[in-house]
Parts: C-alpha cells; structure tokens; sequence
C-alpha cells in the first residue's frame, strides 16, 4: 500500500500540465468552446494521438499504453484546471471504459485501436428524457429485424452526442438492456446539439426514428449491457471528480492570486481574515477531493467492480461536486465585481461546476446510493 | 403589534388591484413578469411608457410624503400596493432608483429648489435615475473616491470613472460621489453632485456579465459638467448624504423585490410539481426552507418599516442586505437543482438563457454588489454589535 | 397593520426582564435545575400569581388578563433569556392553550381560574414512546366503564409530567381520540422522571394501568381531541419558537461580552475578522428568529386555527430552532476553553437549544410539514 | 498510487487479529469499545495494565523505529494495526501521549541519555505522559508562555500554570513548555523540559467539564523540580521541539483516531437500523455524507503518510486537525438527530450521559482544543498559501 504517485505519474502530470498551460490558455478555450465543433481539434489530434492521452488506459492488445485509472484521473485533474474543451471525456472516460467492461473481444478489436490513436471519437449514448443515469430505466427500444436491429427511441443529455463519430448506445429489447455500437452517420439518426450554459462541454439529444443496425452492431450479447454500462459509468464518475478536483485547484490559485494583488482599505484583501479563512476553507476541500477522487481511482484499478466500485465512485462524485462548487463560488464571491464578468474566467469554472455537478448523478443521488450500500436498506415506501 | 389588514386598507387593495387589472393589458399586455435585475433589458421603452402611464395616475412614490408628490401610503398600504403589483405580474420598474434612491435623498437633504427641479420628473416617470458611487480600484472600499469635480464658470466640471452603474446608458440623471477638495482622502472632502447623463463628455460602457448580458455599465466622466446648484448638501458633505441614500435602499422598496422573489418562488415550486421533483424530500425541505426564508424576510421588513419612525437604524435594518442577497442566491442554484439535467440547456443558442437561469447566475452578483457579504458582516459587528472597526492598512 | 411593540408590550417586557436579571441568575438557574423539584417554587408563585403571567392569555372571564399570544411571546422571550426553569412552558403554553381551544365550557371554568392565579400547574400528556407529535398516532387507550372511563397506554417525553398537578391526556377509544383531565394523584399513574441532559426542562413517562376515572374527567366531546390539541401544539411551538429567541439574543450578547474582554495575540478577540462575522451572522439569525416568532404569534392572534396556523407555528418552530443552535453552537466556539466547562454558563443553553429543536417537532419535521401546507403535495410514494 | 494489501501485509494483518481475539479476553473483556475522549475515566487502571500487556508483546509503538524499541512497521502495517485494534474494540489507549508525542520528540530532538531513559517505560506501557502546553491568559496564542523555569542547584525550578491538560491525574511525565531566559516574549526564550508530575509541588486540579466529567485539568506548578538534564533541545529551543511535537500530532495516530470514529458511526447506523430513522431519506443523506466524509478522511491520512518522507508538512497535513474536528462535530449532533426525542434522556440521573450523548457533547470540544478552527484555517492560509499574518495588537 502506497498512497503517493509514482515517478512515472509525476511525469504524466508535469507533461500534461505544462502543455495544457500554453495550448488551453483562456483564450483558446473561449475561441474553442465558441466554435462551431466546439473544441481544438488540431491540439485534441496532439494531446490524443502524439501524446497517447487516448491510448493511457487501452491494454497495449489492443494499440494503448495498459495504464490505468490513476493515470487516467491525472489527465483528467489537468484537463480539469485549464476547462480545455476536448473529446476525451466522452471517449476515454466513457465510451472505451464501456467497451473494456463488456466481454466483447471483437468489438473492443474493432474499435478501442482506433480510440487509442486518436483517430476515432465516441460517447456513451445512455441517459434519456429526465436525466436518470441508471441504464436499467431505458425506454429507447429495439426489435430484431432481418439479421439487425431496428432502434427507437430518445436519448438526451448526451456529451458530444452530436460530433462523436460512433456512439455505443442502450436499447432495451425482450432480452433485456442491450448495447450497440452506432456510427454517428447511421441514416434515421438525429443529432441535435442542445446548446448548455457551461459552454465547455456538450450536450445533444440523439432521436432514433427507425434506424437499422446489422447485427454486427451489436455489443457482447443481448441484454449484457447493464454490467458494462454501469461499471463504465461508475468509472467515468471517477474520473469527472478528477477533473473537479483540478478545476477546483485552479479556481483556490485564482483565487489567491488575485486576493494578493488587489488591495482595499489599504490592505491587500488577503490580509482580511475573511478572505484568508474563505480560502483555508477551499483548500481543505480541494486537498480533501483530490484524496477521494485519487481513492476511487484506486479501488477501481484495484479491479473492483459493482457494489465496491460503485460505493468509492458515489464518495468521489459526491465529495468533488461538491467541493468544486463550493470552491468556484466561492472563487466569484472574493474576486468581487469582476468574479461575475465575462471578461475574467472564474465564471467559466462555475458553470462547468455546476454541469459536472448534475452529470453522472448529483451528490444527494450518489449519497442516497452510498446509503443503501452501507447498510441503510431501502428508503421509506 | 398587528398584522392584519383594517377594512380601509383592504379597500385601497382592491383600488390597486382593480387599476392593476385594467391597465396591465392591451399594449402593456407584454410587459407582465418582466424586467427587473437579470431582465432588465426586457421592453425598456415600453416599460418606461408604463413608468409614465403610473405616474399619471398617482401609482409611483406611494410611499412619498404628499407634498412631494406621493400618495402618502402608511405601511398597510405600501404592503398591499407592492403584494397586489406584483401579484398582478407588474414589470420591474424603471424608475426604482429615482423614486427608491435619489428622489427620498432630495427630500431628505435637498433644497427647496432641487426639490420643486427633479422630484415630479420622478414621480411622473419622466426622468430617469442612475447611481455614480462605485469605482474600479475601489471595490467595497466605498470612500476610495478618486472621481475628481472642481468649481469653474458656475459649473462642477467632473473627471473619473465609477462602475457597476445599472441604467447608466438609459438615465437622465445620475447622482455621483466625487472628491471635490484636493488632497482630501476618505469620507472627507466629498461631495454629492447630480450630474445629467446626456452629455458628450460621458461616455457608458456596457460591462458583459456571466450572463452574456450587460446589466451594468462602466460611465466615464471627462470633464463633464452639472450646474453650481446641482449640489445635495454642502461641498464636502458628500459621505453623509450618499450614506443617507443607502439607508433608503433598505426602506420600503425592499417589499417590492420581495414581491418579485415570491414569483419566483411561485415558479421553482410549479416546476418542481411539473417535472416531479416536488415528490423528492430533499427538495421539499429545500423548497419549503426558501419558502420559509422568505416569510422570515418579508417580517424582517415589516419590523423595519414598523418602527422607521424611529431616527435610528434597527438592527433588523441592518441585516437586510445580507440576508435577502444570501437567501436570493441559495434560490438560484435551489431553481437549477429542481429542473435537473435540463437546468443545463439554455433557451436558444448561442447563449439566450432561461429565467432560472439568469437567477441562477445573476444572484452570484447579489452578494458582491452594494457591499459584499464580508462587507455586511462588518457593518453588522461593527454598528449593531459594537466590536472594532477593521485597520486600514 | 403594525409590526411593532405596542407601548403596554413593551412595559411587559421590561418588567419581566428586569425582574428575571435579578430573579433566574446562573446561580438560581443552577440551583433550581439541580433541586428535586427543578424550579423555585416561590419564584414561580411570584412570576404567575403576583405578575400575572400565567393569566396573561386567559379570557377575563375566567381569571384571566385576556391578553394575547404576543404577550405570551414576550414573557417567553425573556424567560428563555435566562433559562428560567418554571412551570410556564408546561401549564401556560400547552395545558391552558389546548383548555382553551377546546370547547369545553365546564373544564375552562373548573381549571382556568386555578391556573390564572398560579395556583395550578398543568401538562399536556400527548406524545408517546418514539416520540411523534401527531395526536392521531395516539396509542393510548379508553374503554368506557362505568360512567366514567378506564385508560391504558404509556406517554413519554411529558413536559413536566412528573410534577405538573394536572394532566390532559390524549387516548383513544372508539369515538376516536379524546381529551381527558386527570389529577396528577389518580391511583394507577405512575409517573417517572427521566432525567435529560438539558437540566432546565423536565421530562417524565406517564403509564396508565388501568386507570380509572369519572365521567367529568372527559374535556369536550368524545372523539373531538384532535383540533383542540392541535391547535395547542402549534401555539406552544410558536411559545417555544419565543423562548428559543431570547435565549439565542442572550447567546450573542454573552459571546460578544467575552470577545471584547478576552486578549490573544495581544487583540481583543473581537477584532478578530472571524469572530466579528460570525457574531454578525448570530445577530443575522437571531433577529430573524424574533421577526419569525412574533409574526407567527401575530397570525395566532389573528385567530388563525388549522393549516393557516400550522404554517406559521412550523416556519416559526424551524426557524428558530435552527438559528438558537447556531447560535449556542457559535458561542461554545467563540468562546473557546471556556466555552465547554460547567463553570460558564455557555453549555446551559447548548443544552437548551438542543432540546428545544426536537421538542414539539424537529425543524426536519415542520419544514415537511410546509413542503405540504404550500402546494408540494405528498412526499414520493 | 496502489491501495491494495500485499500478501505480507495480509499475514501482518491475520497476527494482529490473532493477538488481539486471544488478548483482549478475560480480564480485560471489559475494556472493550471504552475509553478514549469523552470516556478517558472508564476502567483506567485495567487499561493501564493493557497498556503494558500490550508493550510486553510489542504491541505499543508499532511505527517507531526498532532502534527505539518499535517494531518498525511500515505504512500498511499501521493501517493494518489500527483496522485490526479498532475492530477487536481495542480500548482508548492510555500510553497514547507518551507513544505519540512525547516519544517521537525525544527520538526526533532528545540526547542519547533521554532517549535510553524514557523511551523503554514508554514501549513497556510503564510511563504515562501529558502534555503542558496551553495556559490560561494564552489560549490559542500558544506563544503566550508564562510559565518560568530558572536553574538552580542542577535543577530546574518550574512555576506557573497550564490548563487543559488531559491526563495530568494520572502521568508520570509531563512535557512542559517554560520561559527560561527572563525578559524575553513570544517564541523566544522558551525552553521543552520533562518534568516528573509525582511531586508535591505540582497539584491538579479537574476542570468539570459540560458532559460534567473531567477530561481536562489545570496544572499547578509552584517551584515544582526536574534534573537540569531533563530539556529537550538546547535552552531558548523550547518552540522550535514543541511544534516538532504538534507535528506528530498529524501522524500515524490519526489512524487510530479514525478508527475509533468508525466505531462511533458504525454505532449511530446501527441505531437508526432499529429506531428506524434509516428510513428517512433526510437522515439517509446525512449518514451517507458523514461515511463519505470518514472514508475522505482516511484517504487524505493516508496520502499524507505515504509523503511523510518528504521534508516539509504537505497540504494534506495541515488541513487535518480542522477536517477531523469539523466532521466529528457533526457526527455528534447527527447521533443526536438518528435518536430523535429519546436523545435528551440521559443513561441515569442525575448527568450518567450515553456514549452518543458524550459524543454530542465532546466533540463542541473537538474545534476547540489543540487550536481552534480558526487558528487551523489563519495556519491553512498563512502556510499552505502564503496569504499575510494576522497582526499582533
């Protein structure tokens, strides 16, 4: 048992940090989150393919680097400080998390190459119409037809839903939740970008009006899908918490910096022991998140899966949202008149924490879930 | 201590309702729920038409004394006339700040000619108010006025930048603090000018919030220029007057944005009945929280209105701002919690956010702007509670 | 409408202050709450027969000043002030509330004058073991038997039950749930104190084996408990919501006494930034908690009954709850070493505030009970 | 970064849990689940006696070094150690300032000569220490030292007066922090002596506390002696050997601590299992939370162990005492809230409190003692941050 990141992760982190701090300055993520495809795809072809960002955790079978969760949460820490807008969290948290849990060697053949050297996008299609994130609610359906699958149905809340170019979908079918792997051009298909308040991530709706699927689509057997999408989910909460706990870092050292440097009644603000305490505050949680995501990361590396894995991705997603609101209202509230500008940047952290607070589950529906796994039975009927 | 309505005053409720009901339609049809802070851009010319068309018929300053043209409203009746405003969904008004700031600080410490110049413009909704305090370096530190006015020809001539005005670019007037002795720092050697906004030598500039809306604006002064006269108090009194002005923000307006806050309110709780969120406990101890914080606010007023006849400020006026700005944001983010994963979704692209949505981040300025939270806490400690005043460094 | 003191109010109010300073200090309050008894009798016969205060809302016509609930308001404020231990709580709020809610005309002659002149103390007997306050779970029993009546059952957390001379119990039969009047000294009651951690305020089980009594001990119809009861219980919260007021001023004005006088640092604590805010943020919530009280002791005297009442009895009773916790809670911190030691009087109304929000409904509990009362509906099936 | 046991460790663990299930029996059966803060009285001298039984089969001390009499063990070990002990329901240890903090000073700042004289009685259970930091007039101005010692005929001659010191009744030693050099203030001049508390120049005195026990007590010292070897560090080093200490604080005992906070929790579900509270979705939260808020907790002890082989206290390290104290406040109150109307009754008259209730209570002492919240949160800002100093008046 050691606790501390290795030598081989320092570096991880040092690399990632020290090229997202001059690639997604702010104004190259205001420009990208303006744009029309809604990020940099030129750095996101460096960071995914030149770097291996895509490739960290894909075991070296199938073209990746055979790391792991931890090493995936320090990308995601630092894409987390900087907002960099990109395709990895609905690719490599999500979609090829949902690949490596299902038992479908041919499809992860097929497509987690291609993840891992940045040359292929994709997302988990699985919330629907009110939000639950648990597969087992899905009411998009499909029927077997002619050696294929015909698909109907809505999804919603999609992250790059509408630019990914394969999207791995659940349907619910007589067998059960099942998953198909669906390229983003599939004709039937309807992408709608939902335009979002926190501009750094996307979200679309995806209507499936008749779409025919063959039966090579689909992924591992009929109605498998609620393991695989689970563990990839809770694997994917992780990971979110991990990009929490960087932004959340990032709005502490803003923060800071600017209470530093702007002075009031004579006195550098920092000096006010309001300030100082507003700030001891938000250390605490950014230290204290960073520990539970980092734990989480940890236990699912370890190879934990279902309750287990579940009960350390409810603690992180909880704690982290948590924290990283805090933090980045925090973060508006001492940097003052400015805090709530266009112009200054803390405004973008507390959108996105408010997004990544409601993604993946918000914390009262993650504590409602650690209840029941550690013994609380049910709620009351 | 009684708060039940007399038969009088349920009388004038019914005036109030009756002129609300028959005049709130046709072309001011529109104007229903909007405006206010985070709308305030909503229909302006058509909301100051409504402005005017109220001040015809005697519904503005109805809590002015009637010999400065007001109705002379007790507090009943100020109760009910914003109650039924708002429950008949009257836009934000656009003339708050004249009638809610400049107009009782001319009553208060104006000259009779001041008074007969710019009090009925206000109360006929014809002119139109901004407030010149704060400035960039300046921040909480409300004294740290560097806007420089100096004497010639007759004329203050007025150099500085202030910030955070709201209306700036639609205001007639605006009522600015600046430093008219050389050399003097603090709350000494200023003083309170009313300044007219149409001038070349005044520029504004919308300042883009975390909305993409401009609510506020930056206004430059570079040698602007307002008659001799047009001074509130004497040279150098500026500190006592403007402080006078920020006790009106704790009068009765404040029934007026507790009105608005009850609409909103109003509808969190039918979107939590529609999208079932009002089924879930956590919410409900939410909603009921808020709905609880609101009632406490609106007695918190009513003490406060009830004993204004005393000469000084009750510790429940004290706590005002603190409290409302507080309870406001915890309703914006309590807004996004009960929408869920659609609180997300903006109403159009690329950035046109719902109603909700402007609360949830407009009320992020509610407690930094007309001093902060730690401001208000201090003011708390140190006035009501006696403790030491902050060191200046 | 005016929300302030009345002249006649205030010279109540001064009264009892000056009296209760010279009359509940620490000393007395201690050594009251130490005593077999719990109160100073003699105090006790002075403040509710010489003053008048427990005739204070009691109609002219029977004994009583006929005044309102805001006057109860007022001695209760400064009672809790002081933490005065007495039978007020008990006999004034609760017993006489629900006698004059009834509509009993014969036990409000017979009992009302007796308490008017603090000649008479008195409960009210409706909670059971679990502790809910809702008299339709009553599991008390009745069976007529005869002409009078036979009670079987076990009440719990009985506001001076051990003591009070008169008890007004809640039981079921088969009309349903009804109020009786039994003496204090009826053979078959056993009656038990249960010693509390808030010393200030006594609590007894009450066990009804067999217990006889005549049909004059029925108050009101049979089967007509519920409203009379109800209507008590929530003018008793909002009595309580009252003493909760005074006692949270009385926290703040101690914390900020000790804060100016006690140097670290070579400062006056109360120079400290954080010790300033958060008296700030006491006196925030104690002025707020008086502003609930007094409107919900308003509304009562308005003559609201039913969910009129039960809203602003519920917002005032969570209210202030919560506030007078923060605030004890607060004063302990602000005063540190000293602020957990038996010596100083800070944990006395720790205690207090602690016991005060589970009585009569925990603030969970009233705001659920809002949650119903403006529009929600009922909780999730 | 790896969680996981190795197959050692595993063995590691399976001896402890051997030890303990064949140990703690007998007569010592009753010690189970007792003792520790808020029940420090309970079965003193039988654990006293444990205390050493476990020290005979080197059970104390596990992470100090096997140079001075530990067993060397490493992090996982101690983790392992601690699961293990709590889970058995190993009793509040009694050694645990001599082990803790006492000890590692010596091994850290100590002369070879105290180090072979104290730390054996300290492995061996035989020794119980305290701690003579804190004074009345000082509070959380530690610093504030009035306590002299002056040298006199080989000795040193200690007079003054330190408060909420725990164990004091009982310990053999106490560290003693004094102002040495005449004159001098602040951190200066003070010196970390090891003086012997059973002498008739020292009295102590109980400090009742809310629960109405005595955890704490204040210390008399009235020209109480110790052999003028007996300081640690050189004379007017006193503060830099005291911070060293509160340093060891942070240490591998927080693993102990913890330990015991799960029991506590585990305790509170276990009530609301019965009482039924575990049904409500409000409690359900909270519960949640408080779990959520432990298992955070032990990952951020543990992140701070794995780096404590780096020079300087990490962030982690220092947000410790005000993370742990703030959680188990409200773990107390949330005892209270799982119990519902049965909290108030107390186990017997007239003030016998149940363990929840001295949980309740206590822990209001948790956020004060060994520096307040907001000493903790002036250290986090001033250290972890670099914001400026709060000026001395």
């Amino acid at each position: 048992m050691n606790f501390a990141v290795t030598e081989e992760q320092g570096l991880i982190r040092e690399a990632a940090r020290s090229w997202l701090a001059a690639t997604a300055t702010s104004a190259a993520v205001r420009r990208a989150m303006e744009s029309k495809c809604g990020y940099d795809e030129p750095a996101w072809k460096t960071a995914a393919g030149d770097f291996g960002w895509a490739a960290t955790a894909i075991p070296e079978v199938h073209g990746g680097l055979g790391l792991g969760m931890v090493e995936l949460a320090i990308l995601q820490e630092e894409i987390g400080r900087t907002l960099f807008p990109s395709p990895f969290e609905a690719t490599v948290c999500l979609a090829a998390n949902v690949l490596l849990a299902s038992d479908d060697e041919r499809q992860k053949r097929k497509c987690l190459p291609a993840i891992a050297s940045g040359d292929l996008t994709a997302t988990l299609a699985c919330s629907e119409p009110g939000g639950s994130i648990d597969p087992t609610s899905c009411e998009t359906r499909y029927v077997p037809e002619g050696g294929g699958f015909r698909l109907n149905g809505v999804k919603r809340h999609v992250v790059d839903g509408d630019r990914a170019d394969l999207l791995l979908v659940t349907a619910r079918g007589e067998k059960g939740v099942s998953l198909f792997a669906v390229a983003g051009d599939t004709p039937g298909l309807r992408r709608t970008w939902l335009p979002t308040m926190d501009q750094t991530r996307r979200q679309a709706e995806i209507v499936f009006d008749d779409v025919r699927l063959g039966a090579d689509a689909l992924v591992g057997e009929e109605g498998s899908a609620l393991t695989p999408v689970r563990t990839a989910l809770d694997r994917a909460a992780i990971l979110i918490a991990a990009a929490q706990v960087g932004a959340a870092e990032r709005c502490l050292d803003m923060t800071v910096a600017y209470a530093k440097e702007r002075v009031q009644f004579g006195r550098s603000i920092a000096s006010f022991q309001a300030v100082k305490h507003a700030c001891a505050d938000m250390l605490l949680l950014v230290e204290s998140a960073r520990s539970a995501a980092y734990y989480a990361a940890c236990i699912a590396d370890d190879g934990a899966t279902g309750d287990v894995l579940a009960r350390a991705a409810s603690l992180a997603k909880a704690y982290c949202s948590e924290a990283y609101f805090a933090c980045a209202g925090e973060a508006i509230q001492l940097h003052g008149g400015v805090g709530f500008t266009w112009e200054f940047d803390v405004h973008l952290y507390f959108k996105n924490a408010h997004a990544t607070e409601k993604y993946l589950g918000t914390p009262v529906w993650h504590r409602e879930r650690v209840a029941r796994l550690i013994g609380l039975g049910e709620e009351a009927a | 201590m009684n708060l039940a309505f007399t038969p009088q005053e349920e009388g004038f409720r019914a005036e109030v309702a009756g002129w609300m009901s028959a005049h709130l339609a046709g072309d001011f049809a529109p104007l229903r729920n909007r405006g206010g802070p985070g709308d305030e851009h909503a229909y302006f010319e058509l909301r100051h038409e409504w402005e005017r068309h109220m001040g015809e018929a005697g519904w503005t300053c109805v809590g002015w004394p009637r010999a400065h043209g007001g109705r002379g409203a007790s507090l009943g009746e100020q109760v009910i006339f914003h109650e039924e405003y708002a429950r008949a969904g009257g836009p934000g008004r656009v003339g708050h700040i004249g009638e809610g700031l400049a107009g009782p600080t001319i009553i208060a410490f104006g000259t009779e000619v001041q008074k007969r110049r710019f009090l009925p413009p206000i109360v006929k909704g014809e002119e139109l108010w901004c407030q010149g305090y704060s400035e960039p370096s300046a921040g909480s530190d409300l004294a740290n006025v560097r806007t420089r006015a100096t004497r010639i020809n007759g004329k203050w001539s007025i150099t500085g930048q202030k910030i955070w005005t709201s209306l700036a670019h639609v205001a007639d007037w605006c009522f600015v603090l600046a430093r008219t002795e050389e050399g003097s720092s603090g709350h000494k050697g200023l003083s309170y000018l009313l300044v007219p906004m149409k001038q070349a030598s005044i520029e504004v500039r919308p300042i883009r919030q975390m909305t993409g809306t401009s609510e506020f604006n930056e206004v430059f002064f570079d040698e602007a220029l307002t008659d001799e006269a047009n001074i509130v108090g004497a040279p150098g009194e500026g500190w006592k007057v403007a402080m006078g002005t920020l006790a009106f923000e704790r009068g009765a307006s404040t029934l007026g944005q507790q009105m608005a806050f009850r609409n909103q309110l109003g509808e969190i709780v039918a979107v939590a009945k529609r999208n079932g969120a009002a089924k879930d406990p956590v919410i409900r101890q939410r909603l009921a929280d808020a709905w609880i914080g609101l009632e406490v606010m609106r007695a918190n007023a009513l003490r406060m209105l009830s004993g204004a006849d005393k000469p000084e400020l009750g510790r429940e006026a004290l706590i005002g701002k603190l409290y409302w700005a507080t309870w406001h944001r915890s309703l914006g983010k309590l807004a996004m919690d009960v929408l869920g994963p659609e609180a997300e979704i903006v109403a159009e692209a690329p950035y046109g956010l719902t109603a909700l949505q402007q609360l949830f981040l407009f009320t992020r300025a509610d407690t930094i702007y007309a001093g902060t939270n730690e401001i208000q806490r201090n003011i708390i400690a140190e006035r009501a509670l006696g403790m030491p005043k902050e060191q200046r460094g």
